[in-house]
């Protein structure tokens, strides 16, 4: 099994509160890997590191073998890192497929070209239709994401993601808000996609998790306390003390 | 570009086209030369739509680049009528070669301004830009060896190989020339991969840096091209009034600028030319109606800031569009 | 008789907008810092004009708050629309540069009621410009020599760092010699605290300041409250009517140099500052006795030639042949003014201190750039 | 140079620092609770030079004045605040920096049709004429040092005010969430009234000061303005601390930087382009400050919580 994403011995403290305790991970090709935790576990935190919008204070964050500790999000980014977020970034003015264009152009090449217009650029319109055919979204990519549904901007959310041919996806919550309706839909599109892109999960929504994730780490205060596949996972004493609250 | 904007941009190119020639026909000098003076403020902000209106970097000290443009103008001719050197270079009258250099040294002011001053956000950069402005100001007001406050007359227009500069309506040629370029420059950046990595960093920051596109240096690209085109405006101006003084580089004038782009209708393409068409007129016939013209420019402003937010474009052409 | 005066207006009226054969564009500060000296300069102008009954004599004016590119328009469409014969009414020297080397080469006349900056005078004279008021300079250099005269040692010399502060500061050594001390302020300073510590630090016997409008303002009242009691000196413009109202008590004293004076002993100046105080309600400035000046001067030459025939005209103004409210009157060869400095001093006077004429600095004073105007 | 004159100008600039405190304060304040950028906190200054100037000549009392001065800046304020910047919260900044443009344009050529263009006479009053002598010799004039200690006041009642009572509670929950402050039920734009009169009064009594010892004319905001836009962008803005330490540290980089840089060229030009180049570089100096902090640390030295 080729290990895409690993993680080892992060660190981060603000004040006297250790965010993220001795944190190491890995993903694997092929798989879902759920981080689940209560609330204040340090599931956002530990997140914003690995997408490098926060320092660590100790650890490294390896991306197919090399270290992209020290990168800034947008190198990382070019460097494989596919993420989506809790509270949308799309531009809501835009249409979905400009919000999804830009990240492919940023695939395609440098985005310092001053001339061309990316209105008539076939690749880029291909490489877009691609990714919203995939995530289901093609009937609505002139629409301004303003005017979608929370669910449809959730895919748009993927399909940016998808549109860096990322090396893997971090996904942080991105059932969080959907219908019944909507998560099936999603559930239904990781499950298609996890063969393609091995996928980072934090998601809240048990049924979801364990119907999607090979394996599962528990976060709770800032540290693992468990890992392993789900039917592990479901049965192991310290995380129903600590998480599910059973004793 | 469709719809009525699309009718109201056209109206206006044609009108730059045809009601200066009509004046000049007309033996209206005057006029032609007021025409040149519109043109000219619209390219400076033209210059500063792409950082403020497309770039969404509300720059308080475009009026920097401005004065830098001018005195490149001004002290070249300077130097050229005097026979001097400046630094042991021979200096230049002719226009294209003083734009290049006023183009140039914008370019490495802004990039030294921008990369501190993109550093900061919000009120922090309106603040910064107009601090790095009023330095420069200050250093131009007690500089003494180009006039310091009293500024540098320019006694012959510089010259532009196979033109008659002296002539208004072949100076209002060139300065429209200008504009026109830089607008469709403008057009095709916005249109392009940079264009839309820009909007993106205006609009959604996180967005574009998930995307793998840092946009520091997306805006700081942004900044210096900005500043570019707002000193080769700076350049025509110092040419038109044959003379430059600090009073370019003033807060004042940065705050006009914007006023303009406002006016017109920030991040339209040709939203500063109708908002320096706007200006201009109302400073030059009010002006010449009361000493209290400051007052009506101000209730104008103010208005059109709190009941007519798309600034003219917004009010006759609607909401903008975005494909 | 009532009703017939008012016939006789109206007729006026009609016939001044038919005939109207000599165009005169003022372009004056009206608005922004320092708008009392244009509004003084416009008021004495108009009444010199009202005074000589003329009807054939139309004065536009336009506010240039200031700004030079504002001025600079004013002036193109005074000369490219409205053929103006004669430009005047600038304070400003930055203004007048901006302004004035195009309109005088265009083949306008300029007469300036006030702003006198070297090159004007000097490398760039023209023939077509006329100053009515002083060289930059000048004002400077007769107090230069009247502290001279007058057994002072050591001044502490200070003006704003900007060309006409630099000018001063020449002006004044070039009659003087070294002073003490010598330093610049920021332009549009409010505080002077620092300079003043350093004055009194200094060992200096007394104070030479050029600080015009607000910043001379600021500078004497924390002068007089900070408890240094050296003599102070200045040119007039730091001392006119306006400003010694708000500067109060505190300029009591000092001494400064005026080509003029409102209690200036000679019938024009009397007829003058009384026909002034009339008409407006407040004591005449320098900058109106200087528009009044220029006014006249204007009037004299009409009298002999047009505009129209600019020899003539021209011959007509260097001639200077009007009633100067300074007496004597003449121009240098580059159409500057020979005339007298005097020297006044700051009294008491009614609710507000004011000038009093004390004595001549310097007589027939020339400027020193003449011999670099070659016309 | 002598301790004493070392002593004299270390007071001229905490004496410049504190009259930009005053200004910096109602800056700070107002953009600390409504997120609001004023340009226009200049005109009040003018407003409250103006009339007390006007007052204090009519009534022949400095301190009626001085009294009137702050009301009506504090009374223009609100209603300034009423009429127009209260359309502002909700806008960008671009917007705020326009609409306060325009009131500066509004409020000089009002000041001037009301007053006239000639500056106004307005002089120390008796009481705190004249001068005392300090450690070391040099006399000080009284005022100034009335000057610093109301700045000390007014940076006391300030902590006192946000840190103790009702209103600064308000204040302190403005700073931190907008949205909480209307669910506990304050009245929001009553409280939005208050905090922008008060930075008006602040400005009032600060141009009234000044108005003491310079010059009461139109215009006279602007500069005061930009200096005082410094002071809070180096202090972090929305800090009222952060206030009062770049205050202090523009004025005093301000005024030893206009003493010492004409000397420090005098060591090697001659004396009349050092003091030419030195005061060149005086007058750049505090915007220099400015960009080095910021380069520094961009959010100022004193940030608050992300808002700008």
């Amino acid at each position: 099994m080729t290990e895409v994403l690993r993680i080892t011995g992060l660190a981060k403290s603000f004040g006297a509160l250790k965010a993220t305790d001795d944190v190491s991970l890995t993903l694997n090709a092929g798989e879902i890997h759920a981080l689940i935790g209560p609330n204040g576990a340090g599931k956002s935190t530990l997140i914003g590191q690995i997408a490098g919008w926060i320092v660590p204070d100790a650890g490294t964050i390896t991306l197919e073998g090399a270290d992209i500790t020290g990168l800034s999000v947008a190198a990382r980014a070019k460097a494989g890192l596919g993420r989506t977020f809790q509270v949308s970034t799309l531009a809501m003015d835009r249409t979905a497929r400009q919000n999804v264009r830009i990240a492919a152009q940023a695939r395609a090449g440098s985005s310092f070209r001053f001339w061309g217009q990316v209105a008539q650029d076939q690749g880029l319109r291909d490489a877009v239709d691609q990714v919203l055919g995939d995530v289901q979204m093609l009937d609505q990519a002139d629409t301004p994401i303003a005017e979608l549904s929370h669910g449809a901007r959730r895919r748009v959310e993927v399909a940016c993601a998808l549109a860096l041919e990322p090396k893997l996806l971090l996904l942080d919550e991105p059932m969080a808000g959907l219908g019944q309706d909507g998560t099936q839909e999603m559930t239904a599109l990781l499950a298609r996609l996890k063969s393609r892109i091995p996928i980072l999960l934090v998601e809240h929504d048990m049924d979801a998790v364990f119907a999607l994730a090979g394996r599962i780490s528990v976060l709770v205060n800032g540290a693992v306390i468990a890992s392993g596949p789900p039917d592990v996972i479901r049965t192991d004493p310290a995380v129903r003390t600590a998480y599910l609250g059973e004793d | 570009m469709r719809g009525r904007e699309g009718w109201i941009n056209g109206a206006l190119a044609a009108a730059l086209l045809i009601v200066p020639l009509a004046l000049h026909l007309a033996g209206e000098v005057y006029y032609v030369n007021l025409a040149s003076r519109v043109v000219i403020v619209a390219l400076a902000a033209v210059g500063l739509n792409l950082a403020l209106g497309y770039g969404g970097m509300v720059s308080f000290g475009h009026a920097a680049f401005f004065g830098i443009g001018g005195y490149v103008a001004g002290i070249s001719a300077h130097h050229a009528i005097l026979g001097t050197s400046f630094l042991g270079l021979s200096t230049t009258t002719e226009m294209p070669l003083i734009w290049l250099i006023s183009v140039l040294l914008a370019g490495v002011v802004a990039l030294a301004i921008g990369a501190i001053s993109l550093r900061t956000k919000g009120v922090y950069f309106i603040m910064i830009t107009l601090a790095f402005a009023q330095m420069l100001y200050y250093f131009a007001i007690s500089f003494p060896a180009y006039g310091g406050e009293d500024g540098l007359p320019i006694y012959v227009r510089n010259t532009f190989p196979g033109l008659n500069t002296f002539d208004p309506i072949t100076f209002y040629g060139i300065c429209v020339v200008a504009l026109f370029a830089c607008l469709f420059l403008t057009a095709r950046i916005m249109g392009s991969r940079f264009g839309a990595a820009l909007d993106m960093a205006h609009l959604s920051e996180t967005r574009l840096a998930t995307a793998g596109i840092a946009p520091f240096n997306i805006r700081l690209t942004a900044f210096v091209i900005s500043a570019m085109m707002t000193a080769l405006a700076g350049a025509l101006f110092a040419d038109l009034n044959g003379f430059v003084s600090p009073s370019m580089m003033s807060w004042h004038r940065s705050g006009e600028i914007m006023v303009i782009v406002i006016l017109g209708g920030v991040g339209r393409l040709w939203g500063p030319v109708a908002g320096a068409i706007a200006f201009v007129l109302l400073e030059t016939f009010l002006g010449g109606l009361t000493e209290r013209w400051g007052l009506f420019l101000g209730l104008i402003l103010l208005g059109t800031v709190l009941f007519a937010r798309g600034g003219i474009m917004g009010l006759i052409a609607g909401k903008a569009r975005h494909d | 008789m009532k009703r017939l005066a008012i016939a006789a207006t109206a007729a006026l009226a009609l016939a001044t907008a038919a005939q109207a054969d000599t165009k005169i564009g003022m372009i004056t500060t009206l608005s922004g810092g320092g708008s009392h000296l244009g509004i003084d300069v416009r008021d004495g102008f108009m009444l010199a004009i009202a005074q000589s009954g003329r009807t054939d004599i139309e004065v536009m004016i336009e506010d240039d708050a200031r700004k030079p590119d504002v001025a600079k328009t004013i002036s193109d469409k005074f000369v490219q629309r409205d053929n103006v014969d004669i430009l005047t009414g600038i304070i400003w020297s930055n203004l007048a540069m901006a302004v004035v080397p195009s309109v005088t080469r265009g083949g306008t006349f300029y007469i300036s009621p006030n702003a006198g900056p070297s090159p004007l005078a000097g490398a760039m004279c023209n023939e077509n410009y006329f100053n009515v008021a002083w060289q930059n300079n000048d004002l400077h250099a007769a107090m230069g020599a009247y502290m001279k005269d007058a057994g002072v040692e050591k001044p502490f010399i200070l003006a704003p760092n900007y060309p006409a502060g630099t000018d001063a500061l020449t002006g004044f050594k070039s009659t003087f010699g070294e002073p003490e001390r010598e330093i610049f302020t920021q332009l549009g300073q409010t505080d002077y605290a620092a300079e003043i510590a350093q004055i009194r630090a200094s060992g200096a016997d007394s104070v030479f300041f050029f600080l015009p409008g607000g910043m001379g303002i600021s500078f004497m009242k924390q002068y007089a409250a900070s408890g240094v009691d050296l003599p102070v000196y200045g040119p007039a413009f730091s001392f006119d009517e306006v400003i010694l109202g708000a500067v109060g008590d505190a300029a009591l004293g000092v001494f400064n140099t005026s080509q003029w004076a409102y209690d200036l002993d000679n019938p024009t100046n009397a007829a003058f500052v009384e026909s002034f105080r009339a008409e407006y309600g407040r004591t005449p400035t320098l900058y109106a006795s200087q528009g009044f000046d220029t006014a006249n001067l204007i009037l004299s030459a009409l009298e002999v030639a047009e505009p129209s025939d600019a020899d003539a005209f021209r011959a007509a103004l260097e001639a200077a042949n009007f009633d100067s409210v300074r007496g004597d009157f003449a121009f240098n060869s580059n159409h500057h003014p020979v005339q007298d400095i005097l020297v006044r001093q700051v009294v008491a006077g009614d609710g507000k201190p004011t000038n009093q004429l004390v004595g001549v600095a310097v007589e027939d004073h020339r400027d020193a750039y003449a011999a670099e105007c070659n016309m | 140079m002598p301790l004493s004159l070392i002593i004299e100008q270390a007071l001229n600039g905490l004496q410049l620092g504190v009259t930009l405190f005053l200004m910096a304060s109602g800056l700070t304040l107002v953009f600390g609770v409504m997120g609001l950028i004023n340009l226009a906190h200049g005109s009040l200054y003018m407003v409250g030079a103006f009339v007390t100037a006007w007052v204090s000549a009519s009534v022949g009392s400095f301190w009626i004045g001085l009294g009137a001065g702050i009301m009506a800046a504090a009374a223009v304020g609100a209603l300034v605040e009423v009429a127009v910047i209260r359309r502002l919260y909700a806008r960008d900044h671009l917007d705020q920096v326009l609409a306060t443009f325009a009131l500066i344009l509004i409020f000089s050529e009002g000041t001037r049709w009301l007053f006239g263009s000639q500056p106004l006479w307005l002089d120390v009053p008796d009481l705190l004429s004249g001068a005392v002598t300090l450690p070391g010799g040099s006399p000080y004039p009284v005022f100034r040092l009335a000057i610093i200690a109301m700045g000390a006041l007014v940076a006391l009642g300030l902590y006192l005010m946000i840190s103790r009572t009702r209103l600064g509670m308000r204040i302190r929950a403005g700073e931190a969430d907008r949205e909480m402050i209307g669910a506990l039920g304050v009245d929001i734009a009553t409280l939005y009234t208050l905090v922008f009169a008060l930075g008006a009064a602040l400005a009032g009594l600060a141009g009234a000061m000044v108005g003491a010892l310079q010059s009461v004319q139109v215009g006279m905001g602007e500069p005061v303005l930009i200096l005082a836009f410094v002071v809070i962008v180096i202090g972090g803005i929305g800090s009222v601390k952060g206030a009062l330490i770049g205050a202090i540290l523009v004025g005093v980089t301000d005024t030893m930087g206009r003493i010492l840089l004409p000397s420090a060229f005098g060591l090697f030009m001659d004396a009349s382009s050092a003091t030419a180049v030195g005061s060149a570089l005086a007058s750049m100096l505090i915007y220099l400050l400015m960009a080095l902090v910021l380069a520094l640390k961009p959010q100022g030295l004193f940030p608050v919580h992300a808002r700008a």
